[in-house]
């Protein structure tokens, strides 16, 4: 781990209290056992959901999926950090944060079993913005939401409880891509009370972050005008402490700010990768051993959280697996007309004849439609 | 009934829409304090502010990008790409995310976004200012393209577009943008993409879109002088198609021309060539045939006369149309 | 002649090529070490090193704008664009700079460049995985575009395009990577852009390319059950088209349908029917059919089988053509 | 002018020989008397050049002249920088380098006249590559071809005189495009050899640079894991000295660099822009107190250069006025046909049909074609 990266656990769930830190601490005491508990349980029950979600599209009921496994300290701490009024752009591997701001796990099972390209309407689930998938892409459309965000002058007022602040998710592979520059530079040109989140996973598939850059990600930023800061993605305190300010520090109408959090994509990139093709067995066991919920589980034990609750946590994580398999073995296609369905909002003359035309074609056949 | 340009339309059609909702927003390369190169958004920012209308930094993907951000804001944004040649950069925010977005949203959030783009050749100038990129934007469904052809169409389909809740590419015939016209500034217009018959004739229709409607209609001038009678159909809008008042002609006619500037090979010509000759296949005279730009990048300024359609090829593929 | 998977074909082709001229190179997302997310690169860097197989950073812009600037040093660069929806981050570069560089140098210098592109549909993917972006590469001046069908003619295409002097888009029917064929390694293959006859009859011409090869032949032989004889042409090239076998058969045949799984309008079945209508019009007895995806976005992977041609629809299609 | 800005010689003329410049000052006393003479005559006769053009774009005789005026010191300092065997991508008014590197005027006319979309070929005049208007397009084909040079192995032999570098032009506003950022990128992962040289003119037409970049835009560089410089772009010498650096230790093997050249475009952006609209008088009066021929001027006629030499580059800008005057005038429009001259490399029947056919068509007139 490099050392310029801010941490506030030990590898072996220890706090940090020194010097360096204090300035992070603070937000950390304010943390109620509740909600480091929260932290903890939101993990684990995702990492069992995530291991469920692999095993169905193993089984042929998914068409893909993308595991969070690693990253869910990076998520936890950076999603919590969120205020309920923010809003939230994803890439797509952000299911931790995706629960914490109400999104069902089902619509994201839905959206990679190929029933939908969507899923949710992010107004209804915590401002928290469908998934994309073409890399890069979304760092634009938070950038806009939040020049949008500014122009209403919903920021800046000095009221952090009301004042929003926009979250945009993204991966190492990502900074190569133009539009992540462009959404830096629209960010810092109006000043968008906005942070950019950088997941770096150290991989983007099978290509190592050193080919996207040779020096740390976190500097990009300043490049730009906007203040980067480096966290141990894999120390959910870390994360949450160092977002939060950020957060706060744009929504208090300073700008843009950018917090890369170093973590490791543990699993394969998603379900049709086999990462034994191009990673050593010496970096996963390194990572292993910096497991970031472990290192969470003995902060938490330290603090005298016993059994009981990880039991607790475990049975929730069993349930929601159990449902979701459930559920997911439940599902039936959506209507062959659904390919219509809301291509345009107002009426469109071609979209309506086609959808006539496959109607009439599928009653040809006698009315499977 | 007062007499102006179209780019005069244009603004006059913007600042209509512009006061109407406050959330419309124009953003672009130099429309600000300069106005646009066309002189387009001439005095919006200094009626609206700086916070409605945008000199944003030098990026056509950030522009696009960021302008779908400020959609799902509620915001309704109008962007200007300086140049027909600009709009690439800005193509894969276009094609994957601003024309997918509604359907990705399974229409919880419209995506009222308009990219303006002035378009075409006849204005002399040199690479990437004269293109015709209409057929990349028809072919790609979430979108609707549109162009109008006079300043009396600019002034109600700018509107028309910012007022609908779809992306819409807005095509602006740059060499129309200085001749005068009749607008009424009071009429609502038609449906945004209604084509309209602009002359009546009985022996071809002549199909077109933007600045060849002008060249359409003097074609025709020149064949009723030789005894031929051309109606003439501007389009007006290239996605969809309203396909009935040519079909409707093309009935009476049996032979069609459709003219464009753009390249001819998969184009919004040979897409009404094709559904033409499919739907009207029994009137159908002979074959309907194209003139278009050729098959090459568009030429430097001083063969642009030899590339763009003109009255002449016109004339000789209406002469075409008739012998068979 | 030797049996192979179409991924398997197109890696002995590119390694021939790499053979053959050590000004070839492979660059793209993950196609080192990890030989391309579907292994049609595989084993090529440890054949040839990281400085001829380059796993390249993670923007489409950036590989084809370099490959660009190494096609000016003298080498022959290879692209793959990892899947057909993120082509459009390089469309600028595409689009205004490849396909016009060598028109702009005035034949100084030219630009082998091929950009590979696994395409389609029918492997059930998410979004962005499943596209058919054609169109808006054969609208464009200053590329070519094929398609190969079947493992031998990818063998032998990819070597053509590398070996040709002209940028290629290079589509590969994903769909069909796997399923094994008849290779011959020895055979030189035909013209680049040679469409070919593979099934002939006498009743209608279907016409297609890449996946929808083998669906055309199926809808083939199950309408030679029901009496119908259908010719099928596999048009390999999308731009330039080798309209001669076509309107050859179209001649004898009087009636064609054209699939493909792009979105219909303005799109490359449009451009053939409306030039077969043209070139064929005295033959033609019923109008040019088109049988294509839908104007939508490509749907959830669920809903594929309703959006891409299959042979139910093409049957229809076929009947419908007959009933004229 | 930015304090952070390399700086040799001041706004005088006066060679400054402070402590500071130690590491630049030896390049310059390596210029012969002769090379210092031609950083002006350069300068000089490409500016009444540039009048020229400007004139006869508004008698009708171009489409559009795009005026180098004022930036000349950062053009010419660049320009010479660069050695023989060096490949250089401008944008589109480097007429200076243009120059410097044999390309005849002539072919910048016919570009900005319409006659022709490029105009000469790189490898026959100086390596110096076409004009790109597609902003910031080059940027990625320059960092391609230095790709290409160390593939080669053209590059970090340890021999300068043989070792090749690349040299990329590109303005203020062509930082906001992604595509500069991914030349970056590509820059620093295959370490090429090559420079990045910003002309931070101060203006993007009518955009000044404080809406492309609150931070200065020699920092962009540093993000990218690229050395990056500023210079005062209006003085030559600090141009030469510091471009210089920068491409032998880019040819040396040491990786990318990024140089920016603060000047400013005292002329409009071009003949169809009307700069009055958009800027102060005052700037315009700061700007062309520190113009760079006057600069440079004031520092040869310090080391003795007399009328003599100033009127002879007077009368060579005179000579080249006039004989573009005339052969402007007397060009031709190119044949019909050219527009279907080499679309592509290799024979293509749809262009050779479209060919013929527009030559029977032209002949059914009476053989104007
Ligand atoms: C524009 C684009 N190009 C290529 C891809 C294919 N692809 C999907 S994920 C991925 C790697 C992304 O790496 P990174 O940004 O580090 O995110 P991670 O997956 O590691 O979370 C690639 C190349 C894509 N989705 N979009
Ligand atoms: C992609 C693209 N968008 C817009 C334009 C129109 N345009 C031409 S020059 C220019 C400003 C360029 O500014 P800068 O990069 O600072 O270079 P300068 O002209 O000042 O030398 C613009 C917007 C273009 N040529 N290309
Ligand atoms: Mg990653
Ligand atoms: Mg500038």
């Amino acid at each position: 781990m490099a050392t310029d990266a801010i941490r506030l656990l030990s590898p072996e769930g220890v706090l940090i209290e020194s010097e360096e830190n204090a300035a992070w601490l603070p937000l950390i005491s304010a943390l109620s056992e509740q909600q480091l508990l929260d932290f903890h349980r939101q993990m684990a029950v995702i990492r069992r959901f995530d291991i469920e979600a692999g095993n169905l599209q193993r089984q042929g009921q998914l068409a893909l999926w993308i595991p969070s496994l690693g990253q869910e300290a990076a998520q936890v701490g950076s999603g919590y950090a969120a205020r309920a009024q923010d809003t939230i752009f994803p890439a797509y591997r952000e299911h931790v944060v995706g629960r914490i701001r109400g999104v069902d796990p089902m619509r994201i099972i839905e959206l990679l079993r190929g029933q939908d390209h969507g899923g949710w309407d992010p107004k209804q689930h915590g401002n928290f913005h469908l998934y994309t998938l073409v890399i890069g892409s979304q760092s634009l459309h938070a950038t806009g939401y939040a020049m949008g965000v500014a122009f209403d002058g919903a920021a800046a007022t000095g009221d952090p409880e009301r004042d929003e602040a926009v979250l945009v998710y993204f991966g190492d592979g990502a900074t190569s891509q133009g539009d992540v520059s462009e959404a830096l530079v629209f960010a810092a040109s109006y000043q968008t009370p906005q942070v950019f989140f950088l997941q770096n996973n150290h991989w983007a598939i099978s290509v190592p972050v050193a080919t996207q850059s040779r020096t740390p990600l976190y500097r990009r930023a300043a490049g730009y005008g906007v203040a980067g800061l480096r966290v141990d993605g894999n120390d959910a305190l870390a994360a949450y402490a160092v977002t939060r300010t950020a957060l706060d520090e744009a929504r208090a109408g300073l700008g843009p700010r950018f917090v890369e959090a170093l973590t490791y994509r543990m699993g394969a990139h998603t379900t049709s990768d086999d990462p034994t093709k191009y990673r050593d067995d010496a970096e996963l066991e390194y990572w292993t051993a910096h497991d970031p919920i472990a290192r969470f589980e003995a902060f938490l034990r330290g603090r005298g959280v016993g059994d009981d609750f990880f039991a607790s946590v475990a049975e929730e994580g069993e349930d929601l697996a159990a449902d979701v398999r459930r559920r997911t073995l439940a599902l039936e296609s959506p209507p062959a007309t659904k390919i219509f369905d809301h291509v345009y909002t107002d009426p469109h003359p071609d979209v309506a004849e086609q959808r006539a035309w496959l109607l009439a074609y599928e009653a040809s056949f006698g009315g499977q439609a | 009934m007062t007499t102006m340009t179209m780019a005069k339309a244009l603004n006059e059609g913007l600042r209509a829409a512009m006061r109407a909702d406050e959330k419309v927003l124009l953003m672009g390369e130099d429309i600000g304090t300069l106005g646009g190169v066309f002189r387009v958004t001439e005095g919006l920012k200094s009626e609206f502010g700086p916070r409605r209308v945008l000199d944003t930094p030098l990026a056509e993907s950030g522009i696009v990008g960021s302008a779908i951000g400020l959609a799902m804001r509620g915001y309704r944004p109008v962007c200007e790409i300086q140049f027909d040649g600009f709009v690439y950069p800005a193509f894969d925010q276009i094609t994957s995310q601003l024309a997918k977005q509604t359907y990705r949203h399974g229409g919880a959030q419209s995506f009222p976004v308009v990219i303006r783009i002035p378009y075409g050749g006849h204005i002399g100038a040199v690479e990437h200012h004269q293109e015709s990129p209409e057929a990349y934007f028809a072919h790609t469904a979430g979108l609707r393209v549109v162009a109008p052809a006079t300043p009396h169409d600019a002034y109600w389909m700018i509107q028309e577009a910012i007022a609908g809740n779809d992306p819409v590419v807005f095509l602006e015939p740059k060499s129309r943008y200085w001749p005068k016209g009749e607008v009424d500034l009071s009429a609502s217009g038609a449906a945004l993409h209604a084509s309209r018959v602009v002359r009546r004739g009985t022996d071809v229709t002549l199909i077109g879109h933007g600045a060849m409607v002008a060249t359409l209609l003097d074609a025709a001038e020149l064949a009723a002088a030789e005894g031929v009678s051309a109606e003439v159909v501007d389009l007006r809008s290239l996605s969809p198609i309203d396909y009935a008042p040519i079909l409707e002609s093309v009935r009476r006619t049996g032979r069609a021309v459709v003219v464009q500037e753009a390249p001819q090979q998969v184009s919004v010509g040979s897409e009404i060539a094709a559904t033409v000759g499919e739907r009207a296949f029994y009137s159908l005279q002979s074959p309907v045939l194209r003139v278009s730009g050729y098959d090459t990048p568009f030429p430097p300024a001083k063969l642009e006369g030899v590339y763009l359609p003109d009255v002449d090829r016109i004339l000789e593929a209406v002469d075409r149309a008739l012998a068979h």
